[in-house]
């Protein structure tokens, strides 16, 4: 037996390891290739590092508790852009016109409804039809896309305020506010799966779901609940993205769900549920971005970018397979 | 610490050639372009920017690509801004969403020049100067070129004309669209500008939206297009539906496609815009920056009229 | 053991399947501080009672008495709910979660804002594992257990309620003697405190070390119960097998083909070691044992499933290297698997694609699939083996175990193989076409067919076999021939404990 | 009773509910626009779909064997990008097999990390889609790729060409669509693939090689999104990298609505095709009616998830899931 502890020990840490590389070697390499006399291991920029982790960090949060329930969802590219445009277009409504900057919060609560609710739209189909959940966030994927187009054309929605802005800019005790948003995130889930009823069943479940209904675990309502948090947790990240830019494209959100799932995936979360880490997730979504930055730093362009990305996924998922072969007892179907 | 010192001293010589750093550069600019893959008249900017910076050899340029992606872009502002270089020229993937990014450099004391495509009003006073050229005008100068053709073809009293906008919420798209929109009833007040859809500056989104048209409409007398790689993609679908024919193609920014369109009297004009000019404008209002003089804020450069008739005088764009 | 109320009464139960009666009026209680063995061949209904008894499946007729009191069991947390507690032979644990929730799943103690309350679950559970004395602690991750101590897990979540009866299937199939010990001694303290234990095995021995009562099923139907003192194992195992086993056995012709198949010193990992025996033409070989004995892994690793780690095998004489199934088939080898839907089926596609899939190769008219060739197999061996199916169109799907048992045996029966492998010949098949496959296997011994069938049914091993392989643990423990073989014997040496005196 | 009735309902419906559906929607658009059934706007609309549908072709095989392929958008911008640039270096006639061959040695490269290394589909064409895309920018060195003098050469035949009178883009999806309905329905080759999808264990259990078959199937998916990178680089004779973005998930869409189950084991070409023409139909006939093409994509939403779960409910004979 103890080689497998060892092998689940090196699987956990192994984000981190892979983290560590990049930063070794880019903190090298960028001494020479990059034309910016500023280290890249200073500290404000590994803090700028994380502050462009958020947007997709926060999304991936939820993303692991529904990859650990053994689902999945597709259609958070689009709720990222619906959530940023009630909120931006919700503070240019007359009803509000007498608020003044009180607007702002009430901008914020639309948007955290709107996320909740789509994804609550998305649980419901996926318990009461049985169907699949890559088909049904497929299909919401493409109806969201249109909703967004539906709510103003082609044409971008725009309203800059700011004192939102201000806020969005602000770095209470010295730390940018959206790295303390997402840090509060990370605090939670980790929080749910570790501490609650709720997450625990949620390993359950995805690890073995006729013995956690044999054990009386109602599926349905934990899968909605799932939903519900996925949709809040984008919710939370647009509003804090847009906040600081004040103008959304119908197209923004594009490909998210694929680097989100990467991220997810790559911080040792198992596809077919039942394993997973928040913390994982975590150094999944930094050693992306990490790559992104560093191979800009270096001068690399965005095509080197992603051939980099996408063979790093492909190895890693080969090493992961490596790690946890089972004995010889397994059939060579 | 002593092994880097040792690995850079080393290899200091080696990477001396390749950044082709003069002993010590007075200035280093970064910029942050829109999207270089989405179409030659961008990567040619790139290649000329960078030709252009390593000819001057009092300044240092720090090359990034947004990749269209708004996030990535104020996502590199701030890098640029954190790496505290000189000076900031930008390409706005979306001349409203980087405005906060740019008040941030500004505060940083660090000047922004914005180059091809402006952004909105509200980020005015925390920008020292655009260089580009003046869409509003091109826009104008489309709607006389396509208004001059129906008065010599005599159908200026009933032409029906369908627009193929660019990418929606991009300044350089609003503005072409309204100078155009705005002129046209000045000079041709009988043509009607039946229907607008969006192209994105992509040739096979706007040929899918010229095939619509073509379906939606039986007679269209011209189409004006937001730049001739658009214009392009139109002329190949009226040309499957062998209607092109009969319908005048005005675009704007010449691309060699266009030019070549023209050419074979397929396609009838546009606005010769070199991006060579673009980049190396752009540079030179940076430095001028740096150097303290003053510029003026809308530092445009000429786009002239293009037509079959005058084609000769102009050599074949470059992109 | 006085006459106290039963903790649970089945009264005249009934349960049947399409075209199978698997439970005819069983009757059966179970008193307090008791522990009551179940006993019958496999396909005797037993795991169908148990099912019955936790709620799993529902009676077609019959009551189920708990404590006196007549109630439904619709599902197997209402059956916990009253105290009826199941240990699966498959066990079923979440293997990424710790032991403690394993035990306590659906049920966590919760604190405040619907936290887990640890330091409880943790408390509760270190405290039952102690009292099962476990080598492990509540925190332990299940994946990281092994087979036997996973078990334990499951004996254990039985003890976090407060159960009245308790049922064990085939709890030490895959346990050594020294956890067989362990196990005995808890189901001794839950006798002690009053728990009516039923217990399903094979195992005579065990069943005698420790139960009081012994009731036993043959076909569906309630044999009687004995007392363990005033019995033993004969008694038990005619009850058990019932008709007299002469007239069963057909004439056996004497096989005197050439040894279509050798096994030299076979091995594979821990699963099975040195095993080495030779079939000859027109001659059926039995394998016996108990669930774990290796047989089907044997047959496994010479259908190229598994690769061997040592041995030899030899096909008519000459030596043959077999990595894959396509290779087996190649040579000539066919292999029916125990596990018809997962292994032999697949359900999606219609009866006779199913049928034709290994040789489709081969029935193909200028590079494409010729129907016209695959319909007359199709109809070759639905006649042959009476399978009952509409049409060809049929999803095997929707057939029954035993149709689509046969459309297995028809798929591999078409190949004319010169090795046929048949695991579990009559596994799921109704009582009465049980004899009709083994007149078939009989009937292709006949034509010459080389034929090895694994079973653990021992009325079927003794009907078909000329040979008799005995396993136990992964090795041989005897070879016996249709003249020298005996029930006990053969019982004996399935369990590990026979002593070859001076038999051939 | 009801249950059983359900279930016959629900029987004919998971069969044929793709024919009914598609029949209905063009009564209805026919009925709201009229020039909707005109045979030009009808050839237009099958021509356009053809580019989609030959992925879709492609993508059935590894969808039927029980697997994914994120990557066919992003391979398709490379094959197009390709065919290009070799026109102009090394002329059509060479040109094109040369891309062919690139395009299927990609999709060689994902069938080995499927197939033979047993690696999650999802996963690893999500990574070919990042890589590949990656791939065809450093190729094109983020230029637009143009063909010097479009006159000059025959290369517009299979986007813009005619033959008897039939655009060739829908004579390729047509030939296509046929000769690969012949593999997957009357060859061994796709029965393999059915069992192989069907249930894998059982098909290595029948001799077959599942790695192998696997393999295959993701190197006629290739070819397929070679020949539609030929139809769309041959069609405007320039293209951009970003061509085929997020056509991936579309086809993935039209598979779907097929009535392919991802599961693997069951689709049909034929129903894949109805997929790709009732995506198209929508598309034109909205448009024609006047709503804006962002409608489509809700009207899709729609049908896909009743598809899917009218099938799986004729499946299980009860409407609503048993989940508790």
């Amino acid at each position: 037996m103890k080689n497998t502890n060892l092998a689940k020990r090196l699987q956990d840490s192994a984000i981190w390891i892979f983290i560590a590389l990049e930063l070794a070697f880019f903190g090298i390499a960028g001494e020479f290739l990059s034309l910016s006399d500023g280290n890249f291991l200073a500290p404000d920029n590994m803090l700028l590092l994380i502050k462009q982790t958020v947007p997709l960090g926060i999304i991936a949060l939820g993303m692991t508790i529904i990859m650990i329930n053994g689902n999945i969802d597709l259609s958070v590219g689009p709720i990222f852009a619906l959530c940023a445009i009630v909120m931006l277009d919700s503070m240019t409504w007359p009803i509000f016109a007498g608020l003044g900057d009180g607007v702002i919060v009430i901008a914020w609560a639309l948007a955290i409804l709107v996320g909740v609710v789509l994804g609550a739209i998305n649980g419901f189909i996926v318990w009461k039809t049985g169907v699949d959940a890559f088909i049904v966030t497929l299909g919401s994927m493409l109806g969201y896309r249109g909703l967004v187009f539906l709510y103003n054309g082609e044409q971008p929605t725009y309203h800059l305020n700011w004192t939102l802005v201000d806020i969005a800019e602000s770095a209470p005790l010295g730390i940018p506010l959206p790295i303390l948003i997402f840090a509060g995130c990370i605090l939670f889930t980790w929080w749910l799966t570790k501490r609650t009823v709720h997450g625990r069943n949620a390993f359950a479940i995805g690890d073995n779901r006729t013995a956690a209904v044999n054990a009386g675990i109602r599926v349905g309502p934990h899968m909605v609940w799932n939903y519900v948090l996925i949709g809040l947790l984008v919710a939370i990240s647009s509003a804090t993205f847009y906040s600081a830019s004040g103008s959304v494209n119908p197209n923004d959100g594009m490909l998210y769900e694929l680097w989100i799932i990467t991220a997810v995936v790559l911080g040792g979360t198992k596809l077919t549920g039942g394993r997973g880490s928040i913390i994982g997730t975590v150094g999944g979504v930094i050693a992306i971005q990490l790559m992104r930055k560093g191979l800009g730093h270096i001068g690399a362009d965005t095509a080197m970018v992603n051939l980099v990305i996408g063979s790093i996924l492909i190895v890693v998922l080969y090493l992961d397979r490596q790690l946890n072969r089972k004995g010889e007892e397994e059939l060579n179907s | 610490m002593n092994f880097r010192k040792t690995l850079v001293t080393t290899t200091a010589l080696a990477s001396f050639a390749m950044v082709g750093a003069a002993a010590a550069a007075d200035y280093t600019i970064g910029i942050t372009q829109n999207n270089v893959g989405v179409d030659s008249y961008q990567t040619t900017y790139e290649k000329a920017f960078i030709a252009a910076a390593e000819a001057n050899d009092k300044v240092d340029a720090v090359v990034l690509d947004a990749g269209g992606d708004v996030a990535r872009q104020i996502a590199q502002m701030e890098d640029l801004i954190q790496q505290n270089v000189d000076a900031i020229i930008i390409w706005p993937t979306n001349g409203q969403a980087v405005i906060p990014a740019v008040r941030k450099a500004h505060n940083a004391g660090i000047p922004v020049i914005v180059t091809n495509s402006n952004i909105a009003e509200e980020g005015f006073d925390f920008v020292r100067s655009f260089s580009g050229p003046d869409n509003v005008t091109q826009g104008a100068r489309s709607a006389e070129i396509m208004c001059d053709k129906f008065k010599e073809m005599g159908i200026e009293n009933e032409a029906q004309v369908v627009q193929i906008s660019g990418q929606p919420g991009y300044t350089t798209a609003i503005e072409r669209a309204g100078g155009f929109e705005d002129r046209l009833p000045e000079v041709c007040p009988n043509v009607t500008l039946v229907e607008t859809q969006p192209g994105d500056w992509n040739r096979e989104k706007s040929q899918q939206v010229m095939e619509a048209f073509l379906v939606k409409y039986d007679d269209i007398d011209g189409v004006y297009s937001g730049d001739d790689n658009m214009g392009v993609g139109a002329l190949n679908a009226a040309k499957a539906a062998d209607r092109a024919g009969d319908i005048i193609f005005v675009g704007a920014t010449n691309f060699a496609v266009g030019y070549e369109a023209m050419g074979r009297g397929e396609y009838w004009g546009s606005i010769y815009q070199s991006p060579v000019d673009d980049a190396e404008a752009a540079l030179q209002t940076a430095i001028d920056v740096l150097d303290g003089k003053d510029i003026p804020f809308l530092n445009y450069f000429d786009t002239p009229k293009i037509t079959q008739d005058n084609m000769s005088e102009f050599d074949k764009p470059v992109f | 053991m006085s006459a106290q109320a039963p903790v649970l009464e089945l009264k005249d139960i009934v349960k049947t399947f399409p075209g199978v009666i698997a439970l005819d009026h069983v009757s059966l209680d179970i008193l307090p501080g008791e522990v009551h063995a179940l006993m019958g061949e496999n396909g005797a209904g037993k795991s169908t009672l148990m099912k019955v008894l936790g709620g799993i499946y529902q009676p077609d007729e019959g009551d189920i008495l708990v404590a006196g009191e007549k109630t439904i069991l619709r599902t197997p947390l209402e059956a916990k709910g009253k105290g009826i507690v199941f240990i699966h032979q498959e066990l079923s644990l979440a293997e990424e979660l710790s032991v403690a929730e394993n035990i306590y799943m659906g049920e966590l103690p919760r604190k405040s804002l619907g936290r887990v309350d640890w330091s409880k679950l943790f408390s509760d559970v270190d405290e039952i594992l102690g009292r099962l004395n476990c080598n492990f602690n509540a925190q332990t991750i299940v994946g990281d257990l092994s087979i036997a101590n996973q078990q334990m897990v499951e004996i254990a979540r039985a003890l976090t309620v407060e159960a009245t009866t308790v049922i064990f299937d085939e709890p030490t199939a895959s346990l050594t003697d020294a956890e067989k010990v362990v196990l005995f001694d808890i189901i001794e303290d839950l006798k002690s405190r009053g728990v009516g234990i039923v217990y399903i095995s094979h195992r005579m021995e065990e069943i005698f070390k420790i139960s009081d009562r012994i009731s036993v099923l043959r076909d569906g139907e309630y044999r009687g119960t004995l007392k363990a003192s005033d019995t033993n194992q004969d008694e038990l195992t005619q009850l058990m097998i019932g008709r007299s086993l002469e007239h069963t056995r057909p004439d056996l012709s004497q096989s005197n083909g050439d040894v279509a198949l050798e096994v030299k010193g076979l091995s594979c990992g821990k699963l099975f070691h040195d095993v080495s025996f030779k079939v000859h033409a027109g001659e059926v070989v039995g394998f016996y044992g108990l669930v774990g004995a290796g047989r089907t892994e044997v047959a496994e690793t010479i259908f190229g499933m598994r690769n061997k780690s040592s041995g030899e095998i030899f096909l008519n004489g000459e030596k043959v290297e077999i990595n894959s199934p396509a290779d087996a088939i190649a040579h000539g080898i066919s292999l029916v698997p125990e596990d018809r839907k997962g292994q032999g089926l697949v359900l999606g596609m219609n009866c006779r694609d199913n049928m034709t899939l290994p040789q489709i190769d081969d029935l193909t008219v200028s590079g494409l699939t010729a129907p016209q060739s695959e319909q007359e197999i199709f109809k070759k061996y639905r006649d042959q083996l009476e399978i009952k199916t509409p049409n060809w169109k049929q999803t095997v799907g929707n057939l029954s175990g035993g149709n689509q048992q046969k459309i297995v045996i028809g798929k591999w029966l078409s190949m004319h193989p010169n090795l046929l492998i048949v695991d579990e010949p009559t596994r799921g098949i109704d009582v009465g076409s049980k004899s009709e496959i083994h007149n078939l296997i009989r009937e292709l011994a006949g034509q010459g067919y080389a034929i090895i069938v694994i079973s653990s049914e021992m009325p079927e091993i003794l009907s078909v076999s000329d040979k008799i392989v005995a396993m136990f643990h992964g090795e041989i423990v005897h070879t016996f021939t249709s003249s020298n073989v005996t029930e006990d014997k053969l019982v004996q040496a399935i369990s590990g404990i026979y002593e070859p005196e001076n038999a051939a | 009773m009801a249950q059983s009735h359900l279930k016959a309902v629900g029987e004919i419906l998971a069969k044929h509910g793709i024919l009914v559906a598609f029949i209905l929607f063009m009564i209805a658009f026919a009925l709201l626009n009229p020039r909707f059934i005109n045979s030009d706007n009808l050839l237009g609309v099958v021509r356009s779909s053809a580019i989609l549908g030959v992925m879709a072709i492609g993508v059935t095989f590894v969808v039927v064997s029980g697997n994914l392929d994120l990557s066919v958008g992003s391979m398709m911008s490379f094959s197009t990008i390709v065919v290009l640039d070799l026109h102009d270096k090394l002329g059509p006639l060479l040109g094109i097999p040369a891309m062919f061959a690139m395009t299927m040695a990609l999709g060689a490269l994902i069938g080995f990390l499927v197939g033979y290394l047993k690696l999650n589909s999802l996963i690893v064409t999500l990574g070919m889609l990042s890589a590949i895309h990656g791939l065809t920018l450093t190729y094109s060195g983020g230029k637009n790729m143009d063909i010097a003098d479009k006159d000059g050469t025959w290369f517009g035949f299979f986007g813009q060409g005619e033959l008897l009178g039939v655009p060739v883009p829908i004579l390729m999806f047509a030939l296509l669509a046929a000769g690969l309905t012949l593999v997957l329905s009357k060859t061994p080759f796709g029965r393999k693939v059915y069992a192989v999808g069907g249930n894998g264990v059982a098909a290595t259990f029948s001799g077959i090689p599942r790695a192998r078959i696997v393999f295959y199937c993701y190197l006629i998916s290739s070819f397929c999104v070679a020949m539609a990178g030929l139809i769309q680089a041959s069609r405007s004779l320039g293209s951009q990298n970003t061509v085929g973005q997020g056509l991936e998930l579309q086809v993935l869409a039209a598979v779907i609505l097929g009535g392919a189950s991802l599961l693997g084991g069951s689709g049909t070409i034929f129903k894949t095709v109805i997929g790709v023409l009732i995506l198209g139909f929508i598309q034109n006939g909205l448009l024609l009616v006047g709503l804006e093409f962002y409608v489509q994509y809700i009207v899709t939403w729609v049908i896909i998830i009743l598809a899917v779960w009218l099938d799986i409910a004729a499946k299980r004979g009860q409407l609503w899931s048993p989940i508790a």
